[in-house]
């Protein structure tokens, strides 16, 4: 396809486009199901086995089992679909959002507190923003010892 | 005839609703915020509208994957507030006003935009944050809103999203439509969502307060080189989620300083707008937070 | 690069399927419609396409009260024929091109047509019957038809619907879409609906004989004057389902000899249309059928 | 309303609009719901008792009961939704339409095969064609005695 996409430039971003939208069709349709209560306590009781209800993938299923909101994405994911599983699990939006950038709990609110994530050397791939693959992740949440 | 008489303009946070239904609106995090809504609140109540044409975006609530209409326009008599995941917020139901929307959705389709009409559809933080930012704490039984709401959902949740200039021209069609009705009827059209934020990846968190605060000045002065805006800027310099901000445009393109066609030049030059009230916090959650009165002189 | 190569215009009336469906065929009431078929079943062998952009409408099938979108595309990988009160057309399985499919809607939407895009759609008699009238009968389990489809549903059931010159002009954008795709695909638009037919009160079964023919004519040789043609005079001439019509201008409007921008007029000055087949037929139930094949040169 | 409809001078027509669709919201949506197999046996067995279960007016549940698609249309009802009524009783898309005109079956499917209804005298009110409400109903159907 020849469409121009200038948006995938961008560091730690992934533009949710008809193309992603098709991967994460059955993960997303998932995450809508967990708009009703009843769907919520039965996902809660056994993730598993309400997850092989989906057509999804071993991997999608898995990166909803983790929580792993990146790899979420990376497989077809959106952020306001995934956002139901956090609901359930009793997550807030701001423990979602940190949760992609290694960061723990603290250190995301702090950021956001002190004015947020500075867009200087995050605008484009190949700068030197925090954001930047090369520097991830970027607290101690991620952070292997 | 309806007249179109100023627009509000609001961020749509999902926790500031979350805050004012746990009643945490004088907690140190949330003080600062709230204060700067205070004066809207007296507002809203001296210029109370007969009806709101609230423009917003769902976030895969009532519309999943498996339909994704770029612009839907609701018709019904009333929408209930929507279970998102938590349970849904304890405020009123929303009242509709289907005259106003039918002809609306009947004059803008004819003026070439392709309207999605919606009689089902639960509303949610998109909607209802604004409604409690502007109107205070709603019981959801014993109150009610202080009038009928139009609600007007833009698709910025898959690519791709309309560009600002077809949302700033949306807004020109809209303000053409309501002046088409018969009824006398005092309209505000409110746009919600933005400003800089970013929900995802390694990116999240991102705020641009000098981005966001020279976007408000070119808005409300040159409303025309903003809607120029280039959709990739909003990404880049706002966050991905600051894609939002082209809802804003919808509500400023209905203004009376903004000619929506030829016959509306002289008439759109003679009129100018009053920056009523201005606002800008970081952060409400992930996002940062603008807010905007502009009403027609 | 993907290439509109020609255009396929046809009635889809339901009594047809349901002719088809129960081997009525060669009765004499049936005989002579399917007679100016025949050409056509060859034609698509000789000429087979990889993908029908498919112009139809939903006739409250898919599309309740609920939600009606003015123009929607199918990305799905495939849609099953609805049950529209019978239970469903025995007929194959609909395979989708979402590849493409997805493109255009990028790229339409990027020109200013606000598109609902839809992943989840059970497709009525305006979309099998074409298929079933170009393809012939086809077992529902051990045929398929002969590629993947894109449903494009257009509303004339509510209105308002959109005019014949937004019509025209997004066939002229589906164009330029599908032009910037970069595989090599042979590409067919189907226009669907009409002619002159009213289902409905004291008016209902209208024919206008010479209308159709008129309009026919004028939509082959200059379909731009023919885009021009006032919504009202559809009601008035071809009676209150003729309107579908509209939906016949969108894949005329995809023809090579249409300039898409200014950018192309010297290219569509270069180009003409063939008439590949040209077929009137009244009665089938309460419809006029008209039927034609154009090819690009 | 101000709106420009043109439309509402064509006779024996009514076009279905926002205030039509408006007027017949629950009347259509109760015909969609007849797109199941399993609906259109409890309508089938029950009509009154199924149709209580919508929020229709009185009058629209009588005219879908006496199938009458005039009433019907002139209460909000759509030809496609209604059409699924028809659908149910095994009544096929011309016997629905012809039921509109006051003909018995046998005369609108001889005017169709003659090449239908003449548009003549039936663009506007005030003509004399036979759409024309001084001239209903038109055939033998409608004909009291
Ligand atoms: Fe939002
Ligand atoms: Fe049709």
């Amino acid at each position: 396809m020849s469409l121009d996409k200038p948006y995938q430039d961008i560091p730690g971003t992934t533009i949710f486009d008809a193309e992603q939208s098709r991967k994460g069709y059955w993960l997303n349709q998932f995450c809508m199901s967990l708009m009703k209560a009843e769907n919520r306590e039965r996902f809660k009781a056994n993730q598993r086995a309400y997850l092989d209800e989906w057509a999804m993938s071993e991997e999608q299923k898995q990166a909803v089992l983790d929580m792993d909101l990146n790899r979420a994405i990376s497989l077809g994911g959106n952020i306001y679909f995934l956002a139901k599983i956090g609901a359930t699990h009793g997550r807030s939006f701001q423990q979602m959002a940190g949760s992609m950038t290694g960061m723990t709990e603290e250190e995301y609110r702090a950021m956001m507190i002190s004015g947020g994530r500075s867009v200087e050397g995050n605008r484009k791939l190949g700068e030197d923003g925090t954001a930047q693959p090369h520097r991830q992740p970027q607290g101690q949440a991620g952070k292997k010892d | 005839m309806a007249k179109i008489t100023a627009s509000v303009f609001t961020s749509h946070v999902p926790a500031i609703g979350a805050a004012m239904d746990l009643g945490k609106t004088q907690e140190d995090y949330w003080k600062p915020l709230f204060t700067g809504y205070e004066y809207s609140k007296q507002w809203m109540k001296d210029n109370k509208p007969d009806v709101i044409i609230l423009v917003f975006n769902d976030h895969a609530t009532a519309f999943s994957l498996d339909m994704i209409p770029t612009f839907a326009i609701g018709t019904a008599a009333e929408y209930t507030p929507a279970d998102e995941g938590f349970g849904p917020r304890p405020v009123p139901k929303v009242m509709g006003h289907p005259d106003l929307a039918s002809h609306i959705a009947h004059s803008v389709i004819q003026q070439d935009f392709d309207l999605t009409i919606v009689n089902k559809m639960d509303v949610d933080h998109g909607l209802t944050v604004p409604l409690s930012l502007m109107c205070g704490e709603k019981d959801p039984v014993k109150d009610s809103w202080p009038c009928p709401v139009i609600p007007f959902a833009v698709n910025v949740v898959q690519y791709p999203v309309p560009s600002g200039q077809r949302c700033f021209n949306l807004g020109k069609a809209i303000r053409k439509a309501v002046e088409s009705f018969d009824e006398d009827l005092n309209v505000h059209i409110w746009g919600t969502g933005g400003m800089s934020h970013q929900l995802q990846g390694a990116r999240a968190g991102l705020i641009n307060r000098e981005w966001d605060n020279a976007w408000l000045d070119q808005m409300i002065a040159d409303p025309v080189a903003c809607a120029a805006t280039p959709h990739i800027d909003y990404v880049r310099e706002a966050g991905s989620e600051g894609i939002e901000l082209v809802m804003w445009l919808i509500a400023r393109g209905a203004m009376s300083d903004v000619s929506y066609d030829a016959t509306d030049l002289e008439a759109a030059r003679a009129h100018s707008v009053r920056v009523a009230h201005r606002f800008y916090h970081v952060p409400a959650s992930n996002t940062a937070v603008g807010h905007l009165i502009l009403e027609n002189n």
